[in-house]
């Protein structure tokens, strides 16, 4: 385990990533900074897809889109137009970059509805429209530190850039992907490449050790200098708890119903402690999708705690919403 | 989606006016699809359209509503966002300051509870830089009429209109922004401009209601949301051609679904003198500079030397001409 | 399109009620939307709905307005028919004489520029066969208030009814067809119901306008002309969520954009007790009878028994569990 | 030349085509009946598309779909859903049958705005929800009777099938197939292995006689004892006229635009002598598409003639149309 004095410090990697330490928050008691913004704006334009293939239950997409891919950084994800020109959903479907290289990326995509399986249907040579790469990235640990990933669901496929990212760069990497059932892992295969210990599990016990993923992250934290994960909000609340509680930093990747996706509709929030101390409503895209683990008020997601900055004056607000009161 | 020419056409003058004062574009951002103008520097350049039109500000900082703020809806979407913002403060100190640094123009849409709040707003934006004007966004609930909306009555719209108009900086226009959700929208329209408006923004989103088929419940933690995108289009553009008939003389800002050039000349051609692009932001980050560029196309090609020539052109005589190529 | 369970469903009771008189299907089809519903016989057996709800009939015959009568909208139409007709005469000979025969139920709508029109009309429908009840389309010029639409104010539209009511078999119940373009629709619900209306249908299309890129004139013979179609849903569920919330023990016969099984159960969830399918059937002749099927199976996979227990199961307070599987 | 006493008289023939002899309207001076209804009713379903090619500036499918195949008979039409399941575009493209065989039936389809664009994109192999056969089909001439058959555009598809019926009857058969170029020209490799004389002019001289159709037509009309056309509205008025003024029976096939094409929704309508001599809104895609070409009152599309049955009730609908009037 590696932790500092808790002064915030930007390391610069070759690469022009910035580095910053997972240390507890100057002052605020927290172990994590808000992760610094991206180093690239995002671009729009069009992919071409060069790639599509069942993995498990979901599909992996391959997209040629060189300014996208040479952009991207682990933790980071794109959004995509959907339903081609006469298509009546307007908004774009934000999807993890899964990885990148030679001027691609992946993405793994799970059909839930009409716009996330219109995605899933792609075919190669089929173009769309694509923006990326939005969001902070992880932000990466000092050299050296231990790191543990954990992946919920299709989550796991955010992670696997990062784990080749953090192994090349000589850190040990342990992982924990699970899922309700063995057709719901993801991403098994890449991490396992690159993880040791790697520990699979699956709620229905089709595959893996029974059960969820606290287990097994429960006996690998305190082996972990920094915890990086990625899965739904229940995992990641209960993840970040873990890390917190045995003292170490976290970052998760969270999911909120996105409009946007590029920060202006402010669809997306949910209540984040913020670097002076006070809960806001963060936007998970641009403010996020990655956040320190402790500085998310998981418990609170869904709510107007009554604490946050400016709460005091949604009074009026608690009325159904009149057509104009509402934006 | 632009109907582009064959030949070269002779470029159309696409100077535009806010009540009185020139904008280089006609084409502007809509209140709360573009938060402050930032987040889409990366995607288009700012300076290029008429005007950012900033997220209604209120005195307060504002922390929104509880999520989920939003659903998708066939061609549109609905929201409830309960107006999170920084308030006047934090427009003043961060916002107004990176737009005007900038040389990028903003229209600043203010909101408020009582007539008072949004006279003190319009004082407070005096001499501020880069505003080029203020849109009072009177479809908020009036906390002293027991949350009726401002602009659902004529009487509390024409008290807001004249309390602004009479605060402001002389210098900037004010323009009130009109709910569809009314009988008679014409009767609103009236009182506004008789109290001093020197403008007319319309429209705002319409009440609506999203149920969820899971939990059965509406999705909106607000319960109802503003209903916006090329859905509400058709009754956006009645909207416009109703007020324009009735008073010639008003500019208007018009939107409500517009998504391509070929929108916005449907929003000019029916009394528009501008136009704001909301919702379709949320699906092409550089629509608003797209849809310059096809409505200068569009004018070029049927003939008009100048967008002013074509504001209300689908009013005229049965007998009347086109212009250009139409004639 | 349907949810299709993977278990035998247990069947769910789908008796629905028509102000009092029991119908074999809540799904109905909308006015104007099935003509006298002869030419959907191909397509479904027209026994198996609720009722045929005629296209609306007025004293006399009429034309109808010169063309083009319709545009096509985002997710949506506009239309400007004029109500073309055969009037009382032919649909008493020819059109409800053919539906009785083949046992068809129908719910007659009925329009008129004069409240006497309205109550001659209810008059010479006593013991037609095969008639159910009577549809008040409200949303008329009314001659006497110089064109005002009935339905936007609550003391015309409640003389209509009052007229209806007393004129009508006392065994038809009569349903008032409120206009969204109001307001308050809940003042003239109540209105209607306090006039002795039976049940409420809403929602008529709202008014809009679109103008033709090419000409530069409106499409539309009658300028403005009604959206319909799921691009209005929102609109028409907020209209049902407010009027039931108002008035829990008025029947609601619900529509406005009804495509699909789950938009039917929104409505239903939302307080209507039957649902009108109108611009669906354009696309899908046979949808009436589809959305049938496709809202009994989501009633089954919710745990419904019967349909009447989802009516408004939506406004259930906060704690309150679901049905079946849900619980 | 063959014409008979003006008794209406049916002719039914061993495929149990109903044979309609164009002969002079009962009492009132016309030569043409209205077309008879078709005997199959509609089918609604998916055809998978087999075939796609481009033909001039068109594009002709070929689809499987045996139902609609074996009832189509010359004239009708089919209606395709068009997007895709995910479509904004709720409404049905109509297209003429151009051949049928082998549980096949081909279309010639011209791109023009979304809709026909995405249909002419479908690619073998693609599902299209169609409905259809749809309309009254063209009466077949008495035996022996010589006719004429005059396409302009992709109007000309649709007398394919005709002729080679006519043909194989042992009718004599000429054809003038013209369109405003070469490139607009179709179906003349088809309509000229089946029609002598045949000829074919493009308004640029592209190819063929330079100018109309109406040159040829009227050298030709005197041959013929009845002309069938199909093609843009102004060629059917002045085909109809040259061939009533020589006092030959004509059928057109008219192209309205149609938000149904089942007859429910009455926007379809053009001004028709009925048979009893007074003129009616009829639909042209349940009482046509094919009339009588001296029973179309041409001149008066577009328009509320005074003298049309119930176009004295419309007098309110003179003013432009309130919500609930419009419909
Ligand atoms: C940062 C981020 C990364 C994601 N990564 C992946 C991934 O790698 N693979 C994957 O399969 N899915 C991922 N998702 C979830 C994915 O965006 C949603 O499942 C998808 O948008 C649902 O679309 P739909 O058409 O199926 O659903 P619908 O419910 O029809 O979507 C309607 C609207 O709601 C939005 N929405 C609904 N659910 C979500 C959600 N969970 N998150 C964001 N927006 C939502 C949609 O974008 C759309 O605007 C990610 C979401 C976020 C925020
Ligand atoms: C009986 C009949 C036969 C036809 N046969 C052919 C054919 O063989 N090949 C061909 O290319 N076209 C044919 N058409 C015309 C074709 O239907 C339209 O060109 C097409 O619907 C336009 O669709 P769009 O999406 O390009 O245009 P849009 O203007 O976007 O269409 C919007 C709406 O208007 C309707 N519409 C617009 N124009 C027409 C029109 N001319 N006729 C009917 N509806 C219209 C559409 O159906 C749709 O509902 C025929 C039309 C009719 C009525
Ligand atoms: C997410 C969202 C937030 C909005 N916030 C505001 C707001 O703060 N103030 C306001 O006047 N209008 C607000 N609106 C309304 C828009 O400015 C606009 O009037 C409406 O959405 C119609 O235009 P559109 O269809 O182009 O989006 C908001 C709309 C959306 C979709
Ligand atoms: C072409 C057309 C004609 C209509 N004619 C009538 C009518 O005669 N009387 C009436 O009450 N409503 C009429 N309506 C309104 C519908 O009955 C219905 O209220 C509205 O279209 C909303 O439902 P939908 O979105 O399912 O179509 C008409 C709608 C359409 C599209
Ligand atoms: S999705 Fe719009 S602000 Fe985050
Ligand atoms: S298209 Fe609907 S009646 Fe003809």
């Amino acid at each position: 385990m590696s932790q500092d004095d808790g002064a915030t410090r930007m390391v610069s990697l070759p690469t022009g990533e910035r580095v910053l330490p997972p240390v507890p928050g100057s002052g605020t008691g927290l172990l994590g900074q808000p992760a610094p913004p991206a180093e690239h704006p995002p671009v729009q334009g069009l992919a071409v897809v060069v790639g599509s293939r069942p993995v498990s239950a979901y599909t992996e997409l391959t997209l040629e889109a060189p300014d996208i891919a040479e952009a991207a950084r682990p933790g980071q994800f794109v959004a995509f137009a959907v339903g081609g020109p006469t298509s009546a959903m307007l908004l774009r479907r934000s999807i993890a970059i899964a990885g990148v290289g030679g001027g691609r990326f992946s993405v793994v995509v799970s059909a839930k509805a009409a716009g996330s399986t219109w995605l899933a249907g792609l075919r190669p040579g089929d173009e769309v429209d694509v923006v990326g790469p939005l969001g902070r990235p992880f932000p990466l640990p000092p050299p050296g530190t231990p790191a543990l990933l954990v992946g919920g669901g299709y989550g796991a496929a955010a992670l696997v850039g990062l784990g080749g990212l953090l192994r090349s760069r000589g850190h040990e990497v342990a992982a924990v992907v699970g899922a309700g059932d063995e057709d719901r892992l993801c991403s098994v295969e890449d991490l396992s490449a690159v993880a040791a210990p790697f520990v699979v599990t699956t709620d229905d016990g089709s595959a893996g050790r029974a059960g969820r993923v606290t287990g097994p992250v429960a006996e690998l934290v305190s082996g972990a200098g920094v915890v990086y994960a990625c899965g739904p909000m229940p995992m990641l609340a209960a993840v970040a708890q873990l890390a917190t509680d045995r003292g170490v930093p976290s970052w998760v990747a969270v999911e909120e119903s996105m409009a946007c996706g590029v920060g202006v509709c402010m669809t997306c929030v949910l209540p984040v402690v913020g670097a002076d101390g006070r809960s806001r409503f963060a936007r998970s895209c641009t403010d996020g999708p990655v956040f320190a683990g402790d500085r998310v008020r998981f418990a609170d997601v869904g709510t107007l705690p009554p604490d946050l900055l400016g709460a005091d004056a949604m009074t009026l607000a608690h009325t159904p919403a009149g057509e104009g009161e509402t934006p | 989606m632009t109907m582009l020419p064959e030949v070269e056409l002779p470029s159309v003058d696409m100077q535009a006016s806010l009540g009185g004062v020139p904008m280089v574009s006609p084409v502007l951002t809509a209140s709360g699809c573009a938060s402050f103008g930032r987040e889409l520097d990366p995607f288009f350049d700012l300076t290029s359209i008429g005007a950012v039109v900033t997220k209604s500000v209120q005195l307060r900082p504002r922390s929104g509503r509880a999520t989920p703020r939003m659903a998708e809806t066939p061609s549109g979407m609905i929201n409830s966002i309960g107006l999170q913002g920084p308030g006047i403060d934090g427009l003043l100190a961060d916002e107004l300051p990176w737009l005007a640094e900038r040389g990028v123009r903003s229209l600043v849409s203010i909101a408020g509870a009582r007539t008072e709040d949004f006279a003190e707003l319009a004082e407070r934006l005096r001499g501020a830089p880069g505003v080029l004007g203020i849109e009072v966004n009177i479809s908020c609930p009036n906390v002293e009429s027991r949350g009726e909306v401002f602009a659902c009555n004529p009487d509390a719209s024409a008290a807001v209109v004249a309390a602004v108009r009479a605060a402001a900086d002389p210098a900037h226009p004010v323009y009130a922004k009109l709910t569809p959700d009314v009988t008679d929208i014409v009767s609103v329209a009236r009182a506004c401009a008789d109290a001093g408006a020197n403008g007319l923004s319309m429209i705002n989103t319409l009440l609506g209601l999203v149920i969820d088929p899971d939990t059965m419940r509406p999705v909106l933690g607000g319960v109802t949301g503003g209903l916006s995108g090329p859905a509400i289009r058709p009754v956006a553009l009645r909207c416009v051609w109703q007020v324009h008939a009735a008073l010639p003389n008003v500019p208007i800002l018009g939107m409500g679904g517009i998504r391509t050039g070929l929108d916005a000349l449907q929003f000019i051609l029916a009394g528009a003198g501008a136009v704001s692009v909301g919702t379709a932001v949320f699906n092409d980050p550089s629509a608003p500079a797209r849809i310059h560029a096809e409505l200068a196309d569009a004018l070029g090609e049927r003939g008009f030397g100048r967008l002013a020539d074509a504001v209300g052109y689908a009013h005229r005589a049965p007998d009347e001409g086109s212009p250009g190529r139409h004639r």
